[in-house]
């Protein structure tokens, strides 16, 4: 049994490969728990629930219109409460209980066995499960960007709670705790395929299940507030260090780095858009530079401990670029109505962020991995990624034609233009 | 001329807007009201009380029109705004004395 | 002496228990000082500042009615600069100076002998003497909830800078400074008594005292933006893991376990109210689950650093149940107005938790604090709770009708019809 | 070459005077890093950044009109996006490049060597590249306040690009990097002279170049949103815990005591304006509110490290009341149209901060730097203040004036009453 | 008909709402508007500036009634939204020549 | 007595307010409309689409005068909202039958 103190096995090539080992039950041994580690976790976890909560439920709710805002933000805030009991029911151990190349086993249901002196490499594990959780919350929250202004209430619950314990947390066990995808050499750092690619597929699948918005796309669908979009993306932007960097689960050179390449292909990323955007209606847009940072971002997640400065500049200018282009002309194209674009950028950004991982994690391009070569590694992450848009697209249409037998999905064609927050909630986002 | 005050529902406002185009309005005024007539509001929840509320968001168009266009306004108001449901809203026809164009000085019909 | 960094020393009873020892005149042996706890401590303090500013100001900013939104924001923000000053000159001393049983002495008033190089515990005790600050300018901002849309500016300046000094400060010193209910044994890991019974009683006090604004409970008083009390309730959630996981004052597996409970408590809490609501009204509304998950913050608050999981899902849903009841029909029943609920749910949600604390910190009940048996903590728990209303009460009548006599504690009622933001501030919320 | 992680040197006259020595290319040595101090620089980042977006975005954006709200969140977050590239291509190696003792050299363009394993002190170097990259992404954003509302935005990423490489960064290197300020012994802990009077300075020269919105001073233009403003205000106070206590680069009781007196100043510059803005027109309004915190943050930048609690409350208090008259009465007086204040609040804080830090830094007056007496040090504080005005001054002139020529700085008249967002960016920022 | 345009305070529209609902008016319109009268405004602070505000909030209340309800409907509003102080409001009182229920065609004092 | 209701551009209210009360005109109603007559919108960006917006924000005033300031507060409007540029507004002139003051119960040209 590898002790995780040992200064490598902090740089692994996964992020969280050490939990695999480390969260088997083990008697208290607390000097191996480091505090600065420890330190920058909690900082971590609370960056990341501060991404889900106001971050993204702001930068969705900014972008819905008036009558819609407090559904998603009410969406937003019972998915982080629903996510937080069914985790510790049993979304922790299936993600990264022992198990099998699948799922994890149900030996930490309820969190059992996981006290304050259990440790998980150099941090207590309760830490690590909590960790965890804020991207057991956000990645179903991604997700409702797809149905948003549709979708009721109680629907949106039961999807999300049975999604979350069905597909995301077999996904994760996969590539983070001991799986199949572990084992074979995907990297994937802070959550390409688990979080954004399973979440762009789910919405992906959820729009199309559910149909459009009417009126969509004639009528025009403006955001009701970009103003309270850019702050949410902001604050996406600042708490996905903790989203990245947290991953090193470590307060050392690959949380310093993971950092810096966070930053660098949002920058580049946020530019990329813009003056494309620039370039093609003349004008660089708001929406087009928050969205750009998001894309940058998620792109960035797979591959943010393995690649350097220069490779994150690719990285976020690639992902601006292509998620421009989904997320206005191929969307437009196509015809389904992914409301916010959880597809056209968690998709397709977290597909582009997984394959660039396999080229510049290489150590000729400024990569910091030991990979089987470019063409290898490349091959592993296609597997990797063709793997999770598989079973999420099938997981996640079983899951909502049974939900949609047993409530249904969607609201009705009179409620829907009444607005879901004065329909579900009987509230509205204002009265001045 | 007449002066044409129609309270309409929101999701309208497109096609009354082309319906007035249509036979020749060149001009009109739109702003946001909250109104009740056969059709009744909502209930709004707060710490676990349920208030009733009257009003609905409506649409108040208001078009300047000459003696001879006012007719076939209110059809066209009539026939873009409605879905024969309730809460189509209403139209109200007032008599318009005179109409200024700022910018000219124009009055009359000449201003509308 | 004891020594701090005794381990069980960090994981004791009583969160600051360390302190009384260590803010003692000390000569400097910053040999002492861990890095990782005063990261996470330095962190903890920006986290609990920011519960207040911006976090509770929004929440109550937006609650109250258009007219009176920057008069909440203001009273938040001055209270921040106010009780800065305040707790540099005298508060801290009264609260951690040697003193006796029920207040410090004035040994430190002004931070006298507080530099960078004197420690408490691992940490900068001018760090610690921070991290206290940030508790001492949340509490009296509870209490504006109760009083909100009806007092004066400079009444409530008055109102809550004695209050800090001589209600909190001293309750502080009971609890945390070494004082008698610390000696007793009462277990308040992160202020049950001393941060929400202590706010929600003076608030309670205050609004009977005050009296109903002009129309309640006849007139609608919608809150006026829903949409900032989420980010505002958002913010308050992210924020009390400094709050919870910070009173371990170290990087720690106590630490780790204060933030999981506090998670799980505040997801059990969100969704028992909102449950409760929607068997109850038909539809769950935003505002109760804003509300739930703060009831679940505060009910935690002093069980934190000692329950378990399963403790926190029941103190968190018993909580949410109970804020539910307390904040509609009991506040309906007996027709107080306590504006946006200071008493309803942080000194409701106060005592089931110090209550509560009694009972599941028992390791028999899955917690980690050793306990003279559950009936013997449930009766010291009991003790401080009355206390700590009693002497809270009773000092805030005093202190209120002080107040009123020397400026009047109340606007004229055009004054209130007018709206705080223009007759106090001559400023507006909104100009769009 | 003196070992970084000796104590004294962690607790040096100038915050960042580590790096010149460290930041020179060095052999891995792992060891050296400090795991609780990398998990503040990594949290004090995260903060800093939250400074600039959504904090500083919203400060400034709730004090323009509606018709101007999106472009100054667009500037805000363009700049975020842009610094980052170019600071990356050679902002940090202007400034923390080897060098001369006015620039660095360009052996670190591209952050050329700075891999995971290189360390700046105790902390990770690419950290260190990272939490710097936020200073220099915030100082130009700091300047957009003094020209708001009027500028092309074209123009303005040009200007603020440029200025950023080739007046801010050489500055930076002056005083931090190893420059000619550094050695002469001027005290600024964390960017008195480099951040906020180069950028109040460069801004009074923008407001001067691009002259008056149309209408002011007669027309009121009144906040949009002060609600918006109160929470941009108060992200800027939390933040800025990154800012000065980050720059003790470690996790210590300098980190500590800067946090405190970044606190204690920051309340008596609030009450300081707030208590004569109420003598002198008979209320106190919450701009004055927050923007006297803003001025006790800047002030007490520069002294942070360097200064005690009592020092802190002096220049707080003094700096809300400068920074009141200056920004009411002397910019009525002489009449030009710095919109959002950022030369009365950045450069004469900034100003009166780096001043007074050569008093308050005294060992007699409560200060904790070896200074060559308070009269000689104030010397140095004004030489390099002085050079900081006549540099930011001269160059931001120049700079201007080219980009006129080039592409025009000042959008139409007609655009102008329009409003920027829907002339520059085809959008709106509020569609309720 | 007649078309009358109330302008009263805030705080009343449910008072007349409710008077007017009384004397059997079925349908209202109400939207905010800015005003002054005899009432003066307030004062607002920008920068240590004060400036004059001198509009002040108030509702607008519109409704078409039928002649024979019209003085009824005028008394109710003005007691209703009497408070006996400055800035109770005003009422006008205009002539209406034609109504008409969108959702049926209905017109004249048949579509109020 | 006359009912006026002008559209002016957002910018003139204050010329508009000065000039009526100039002329003795003592209270006024306004309102935040959108309109457009010859001056056409703009543009917004949406997902790299670009929709035609119609309308434009505007100004609504509206003052109740006495038949023989009627013509005086036309005129006065007019010249204070004019700037010769497209999009200046226009002005209403109707009939009022009846004017109440709420407060006193004073009605016709002395409740003005
Ligand atoms: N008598 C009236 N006077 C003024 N406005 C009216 C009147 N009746 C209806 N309205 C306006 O028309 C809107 C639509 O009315 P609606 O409920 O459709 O009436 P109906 O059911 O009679 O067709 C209402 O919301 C209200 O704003
Ligand atoms: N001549 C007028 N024309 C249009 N609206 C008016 C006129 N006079 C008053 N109002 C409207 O009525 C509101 C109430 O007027 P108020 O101050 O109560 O008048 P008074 O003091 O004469 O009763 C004003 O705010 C304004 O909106
Ligand atoms: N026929 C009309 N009926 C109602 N409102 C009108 C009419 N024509 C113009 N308006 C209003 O007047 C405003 C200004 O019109 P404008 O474009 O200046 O007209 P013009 O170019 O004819 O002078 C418009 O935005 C609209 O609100």
């Amino acid at each position: 049994m590898i002790s995780s103190h040992l200064p490598f096995f902090k740089e692994a090539r996964t992020g969280f490969l050490a939990l695999f080992f480390l969260s088997l039950p083990s008697v208290s041994h607390a000097e191996g728990l480091d505090s600065g580690d420890t330190a920058w976790i909690i900082t971590a976890t609370a960056l990341v629930l501060f991404m889900t909560i106001p971050g993204l439920a702001l930068f969705y709710g900014g972008l819905v219109r008036t009558k819609n805002v407090l559904s998603v933000l009410m969406q937003c805030f019972a998915i982080t409460a629903l996510m937080t009991i069914l985790w510790v029911v049993a979304g922790y151990t299936i993600s990264f209980g022992e198990g099998n190349a699948f799922m994890g086993n149900f030996s930490k249901a309820f969190l059992a066995g996981v006290g304050p002196d259990s440790l998980s490499g150099t941090i207590p594990e309760i830490l690590f499960s909590m960790f965890q959780l804020t991207f057991a919350i956000i990645t179903p929250a991604l997700i409702i960007g797809a149905f948003a202004e549709r979708m009721k209430f109680s629907a949106m619950l039961l999807f999300t709670g049975s999604w979350m314990l069905l597909i995301y947390s077999p996904v994760c066990h996969w590539v983070w705790g001991g799986g199949w995808l572990m084992n074979m050499g995907a990297l994937d750092f802070a959550g390409g395929t688990v979080v954004h690619i399973n979440a762009g597929i789910a919405g992906l699948v959820a729009a199309l299940v559910l149909g459009k918005r009417k009126g969509y796309p004639n009528t025009m669908m403006m955001p009701h507030s970009l103003t309270l979009s850019v702050v949410g993306a902001s604050m996406l932007w600042v708490g996905w260090f903790g989203f990245n960097a947290g991953s090193a689960l470590a307060a050392n050179g690959t949380a310093g780095m993971a950092l810096a390449v966070t930053q660098i292909s949002t920058g580049a990323a946020t530019l990329a858009w813009m003056f494309a955007e620039w370039i093609r209606h003349g004008k660089p847009s708001v929406l087009g530079a928050i969205t750009g940072a998001v894309a940058g971002l998620v792109a960035i997640t797979p591959a943010s401990g393995f690649v350097g400065p220069m490779g994150a500049i690719a990285i976020g200018a690639i992902s601006g670029i292509v998620c421009f282009i989904s997320a206005t002309t191929v969307k437009r194209a196509l015809g389904y109505d992914d409301s916010l674009d959880a597809f056209g950028v968690h998709g397709v950004g977290g597909l582009v962020g997984a394959l660039l991982t396999g080229i510049f994690a290489a150590p000729a391009l400024g990569g910091y991995a030991e990979i089987p070569g470019i063409g290898g590694q490349l091959w592993i992450q296609f597997i990797g990624s063709a793997a999770t848009i598989a079973y999420s697209a099938v997981g996640s249409f079983i899951l909502l034609k049974i939900i949609d037998k047993a409530v249904g999905l969607r609201v009705s064609e009179e409620d829907e233009v009444t607005g879901l927050d004065i329909t579900q909630h009987d509230e509205k986002g204002y009265n001045y | 001329m007449k002066y044409i005050i129609s309270i309409i529902k929101p999701g309208k406002l497109d096609d009354v807007r082309e319906a007035l185009s249509g036979i020749g309005v060149t001009g009109m005024t739109v702003s946001e009201v909250k109104g009740f007539g056969r059709q009744k509001g909502h209930t709004e929840l707060y710490r676990g009380a349920e208030y009733a509320i009257d009003f609905i968001p409506k649409i108040k168009v208001e078009v300047a029109v000459d003696d001879n266009l006012a007719d076939e306004a209110v059809r066209a108001v009539a026939s873009a705004a409605g879905t024969g449901k309730i809460g189509d809203g209403k139209i109200f026809l007032l008599n318009l004395q005179e109409a200024i164009r700022i910018r000219t000085g124009e009055s009359g019909s000449e201003a509308l």
